[in-house]
């Protein structure tokens, strides 16, 4: 080690005392910035216009005719319970009741961006009430049946005969609902149609968790 | 050593940072509102259905523990609305003076009642209102609408399904339809 | 300007404005990428394209390369090797613009360079290992670890640290 | 916004670009902070010249400030960022063995690039030796696997295992950084000067 022992004293320039009383008053700044609650996910703000919003309603018609063209990127989702998807469901929807919409497993089916998802229940509550979960999680691509299975039931399954002073238009739309109701099995006694459409296997790739990878 | 004395551009550099800093922090707004409960807590809420209320339990002992918010537009209220129920219309609740109303319902521990022309356009409200924070918070289930200039009141409750549909559909397939029509794609209409 | 580079040769910057520099450019990977700035990982890749060129079945039955090689994809595509390759430009420019370019061995007077040379690799390997074994070298998992306050990032650097100076005593012949 | 990337901001298209603008940077502020020479880094552990910790210190100083202020005005959001995990076992005994190869070699990855760049040829010895070492350890990972994967604490933070805020222990670590500049001098001044 050095042989001459005589500390020498250490001049410290002005600056970097300045620069050290700078470096601690900025990290005590830290420690005394007014803590404030932070907002996960949503901002409120947002989320109200998104309820206001009227555009996540899908008619009745809409689906049927998406049904009977087979859009591929239709993806129809059942938040009434057990049973009640049983006894009745849209033709290939996935029944994911009201209570497990936030659980992992059927993230998967909410949480994609390859499928337009439509929501429904026998009316409009469950389903808005689902689609605002969804809404505050942050997923896309999701509507809502307007009125649900009821509506359905209503228009498709048996359409009200228009009276003769209706507009024309109505009688359009009453042809495409009886020829609907059709395609779904109401009325034509040979059930030669197969009654039950094949499966529509859905597979889906689970969405990446957005942290980002790393490492050195 | 030498470099050490060097300290020009370590001192500028530094203004700068610290000047950078005194920006950010005085234009930063705190999020005036911000969502206090976590979605598990809500869903819970929505699947346990203690948010509703019918009109049955709407007797006169309970009145003054409920304070009706009617969360229509300005103009269904006027046309008619329960008795001494407040209009905050959906989309002016956040603003600073429902805000304090409702927290001064909040501290007189008053159970908020929310209705509208139908429930699930209440639901909105109450999911809002419940995520912020506010403890009870609740949906009168009726249907409300304006029938020859009386404002009706009518019980609707959720999701009743109008008709048994497993059934229907047996009894429709199996009518025997005399024409045999072949699965016909209808005609694009409109 | 000529004899001002030739006098300054060894003029380095401030290490404090250095350290500055380095901080902001660790904030800046961070709020752009999302991760830490880093280095070991490029020599790792390479070693995985080299070793999955030559013999591919070895590769695939080793656990450790079987996690880097990609189907359909080189190994040397990740961010890693991108950086190391900025970090050779970016060493060139500052050594070309304070004249510090020069091809030799630098060593201390008293070790011959072939000595130094040697001590160079032994101590390579040294790092090789510790690095792969922690995750990530001095930059990766100790700059890029405490800027996030990560234990990992801390154990490492306290370890390193610790660790080298109670080695120092042990080859001091080799510096002093 | 935080980390723009991850969160789709800027497209992941760009990421090799700024992988490179990065690297450059990196590499410059390196060489000029006299990292490209061993002697200079060596200097940390035999006390004639402590750039290298002024170096560090202060880099991680100044980036966990920005980060936690960026933080506090939610320009970035911790959770995305890049947790280094904590396997601990495995970083102490990677910390020894880097730390020998630290005073051995008298580089580390990043400064060995940014030597080598500048024509140190023991740099590029240095550059061979790391790849022998990653070599090494591959072929031995069998063995080693059990110390790689154990001790796992996931990404923990040093302040969660701490138990105190955060911006505490940044204003605690900044003090401590402080003083040991000041001690640093010190002992430099005390140490006999070695020109290099």
């Amino acid at each position: 080690m050095s042989k001459t022992y005589k500390v020498k004293k250490v001049i410290v320039k002005t600056e970097y005392k300045v620069l050290a009383v700078l470096l601690i008053i900025l990290a005590g700044g830290l420690v005394l910035l007014p803590k404030y609650e932070k907002n996960s996910g949503i901002k409120p703000e947002t989320f109200l216009l998104n309820i206001m919003s009227t555009e996540r309603y899908v008619t009745t018609d809409q689906i049927a005719d998406k049904i009977i063209k087979q859009d591929p990127n239709l993806l129809l989702i059942d938040v009434r319970k057990k049973e009640k998807f049983d006894a009745f469901s849209l033709p290939n929807a996935v029944n994911i009741p009201l209570a497990d919409v936030l659980s992992s497993d059927s993230e998967a089916y909410l949480n994609q961006d390859s499928f337009d998802v439509v929501l429904y229940s026998n009316d409009n509550c469950y389903s808005d009430q689902a689609w605002q979960l969804c809404n505050r999680v942050g997923y896309k691509h999701i509507y809502v049946l307007k009125g649900g299975v009821n509506e359905w039931f209503n228009t498709i399954i048996n359409p009200q005969e228009p009276k003769s002073t209706e507009s024309e238009l109505t009688f359009k739309q009453y042809d495409f609902r009886k020829a609907a109701g059709m395609y779904f099995g109401v009325g034509n006694t040979a059930s030669t149609t197969t009654k039950v459409k094949p499966k529509k296997v859905i597979k889906l790739s689970k969405k990446k968790k957005k942290v980002a990878e790393g490492g050195c | 050593m030498k470099e050490l004395e060097k300290t020009k551009r370590i001192s500028f550099s530094a203004v700068i940072i610290i000047l950078a800093v005194l920006i950010g922090l005085l234009n930063f707004k705190k999020p005036r509102n911000v969502f206090k409960k976590d979605k598990d807590l809500t869903l819970k809420h929505i699947v346990s259905q203690d948010f509703i209320i019918t009109s049955k339990d709407l007797d006169s002992k309970s009145n003054e523990q409920m304070a009706f918010i009617d969360v229509r537009n300005g103009f269904e209220y006027n046309k008619g609305h329960l008795k001494n129920a407040k209009n905050i219309y959906t989309a002016n609740l956040l603003e600073e003076a429902n805000k304090t109303y409702l927290k001064k319902l909040e501290d007189k521990n008053k159970t908020i009642v929310l209705y509208a022309s139908k429930p699930n356009k209440a639901s909105g409200a109450w999911m809002l209102l419940t995520q912020m924070g506010y403890k009870n918070v609740k949906i009168l289930c009726v249907q409300t609408n304006y029938i020859n200039n009386k404002f009706s009141v009518s019980d609707y409750p959720l999701e009743i399904p109008k008709y048994d549909f497993a059934a229907y559909m047996k009894k429709a397939t199996s009518t025997n339809d005399d024409a045999t029509t072949k699965k016909v794609a209808p005609k694009k209409s409109y | 300007m000529k004899n001002y580079s030739k006098k300054n040769r060894h003029v380095y910057w401030n290490p404090y404005f250095g350290g500055l520099i380095l901080g902001l450019l660790i904030l800046f990977t961070f709020y752009i990428t999302g991760r830490g700035p880093g280095a070991s990982g490029a020599f790792k890749s390479t070693i995985v394209t080299v070793v999955d060129d030559i013999a591919p079945t070895h590769a695939e039955n080793n656990a450790y390369y079987d996690r880097f090689i990609k189907k359909g994809d080189s190994p040397m595509n990740t961010w890693l090797v991108y950086e190391a390759i900025g970090i050779l430009i970016g060493g060139f420019l500052s050594g070309a613009l304070s004249n510090r370019l020069k091809l030799y061995v630098q060593h201390s007077p008293k070790i011959t360079s072939k000595k130094r040379l040697i001590v160079a690799v032994l101590g390579g390997v040294a790092f090789g290992i510790g690095a792969q074994l922690a995750r990530g070298c001095t930059s990766g998992a100790g700059l890029s670890g405490m800027a996030v306050l990560s234990l990992g990032g801390f154990i490492t650097v306290i370890s390193i640290f610790g660790s080298g100076y109670a080695f120092a005593y042990f080859f001091r012949k080799n510096w002093i | 916004m935080g980390p723009l990337i991850p969160n789709g901001v800027i497209p992941p298209e760009w990421n090799f670009v700024f992988a490179i603008l990065i690297g450059i940077v990196f590499g410059f502020t390196l060489e000029a902070s006299g990292f490209s020479s061993s002697r200079k880094i060596a200097g940390v552990f035999y006390g004639y010249d402590f750039a290298v910790l002024k170096v560090f210190f202060t880099a991680a100083l100044v980036a966990m400030i920005g980060i936690y202020y960026m933080d506090y005005l939610e320009l970035i959001n911790v959770e995305n960022l890049f947790v280094l995990p904590t396997y601990t076992w495995s970083a102490i005994i990677g910390g020894v063995f880097m730390g020998l190869g630290f005073v051995v070699a008298g580089f580390c990855p990043g400064t060995t690039l940014c030597a080598a760049a500048i024509g140190k040829i023991d740099a590029m010895a240095t550059m061979v030796g790391i790849l022998i070492g990653i070599l090494i350890f591959s072929e031995l990972y069998n063995f080693i696997e059990p110390l790689f994967d154990g001790s796992y604490l996931d990404r923990i933070t040093i302040t969660d295992s701490l138990g105190i805020s955060p911006y505490w222990f940044i204003f605690l670590f900044s003090i401590l950084a402080v003083i040991v500049f000041y001690v640093v001098d010190v002992i430099r001044k005390r140490v006999k000067k070695v020109f290099y």
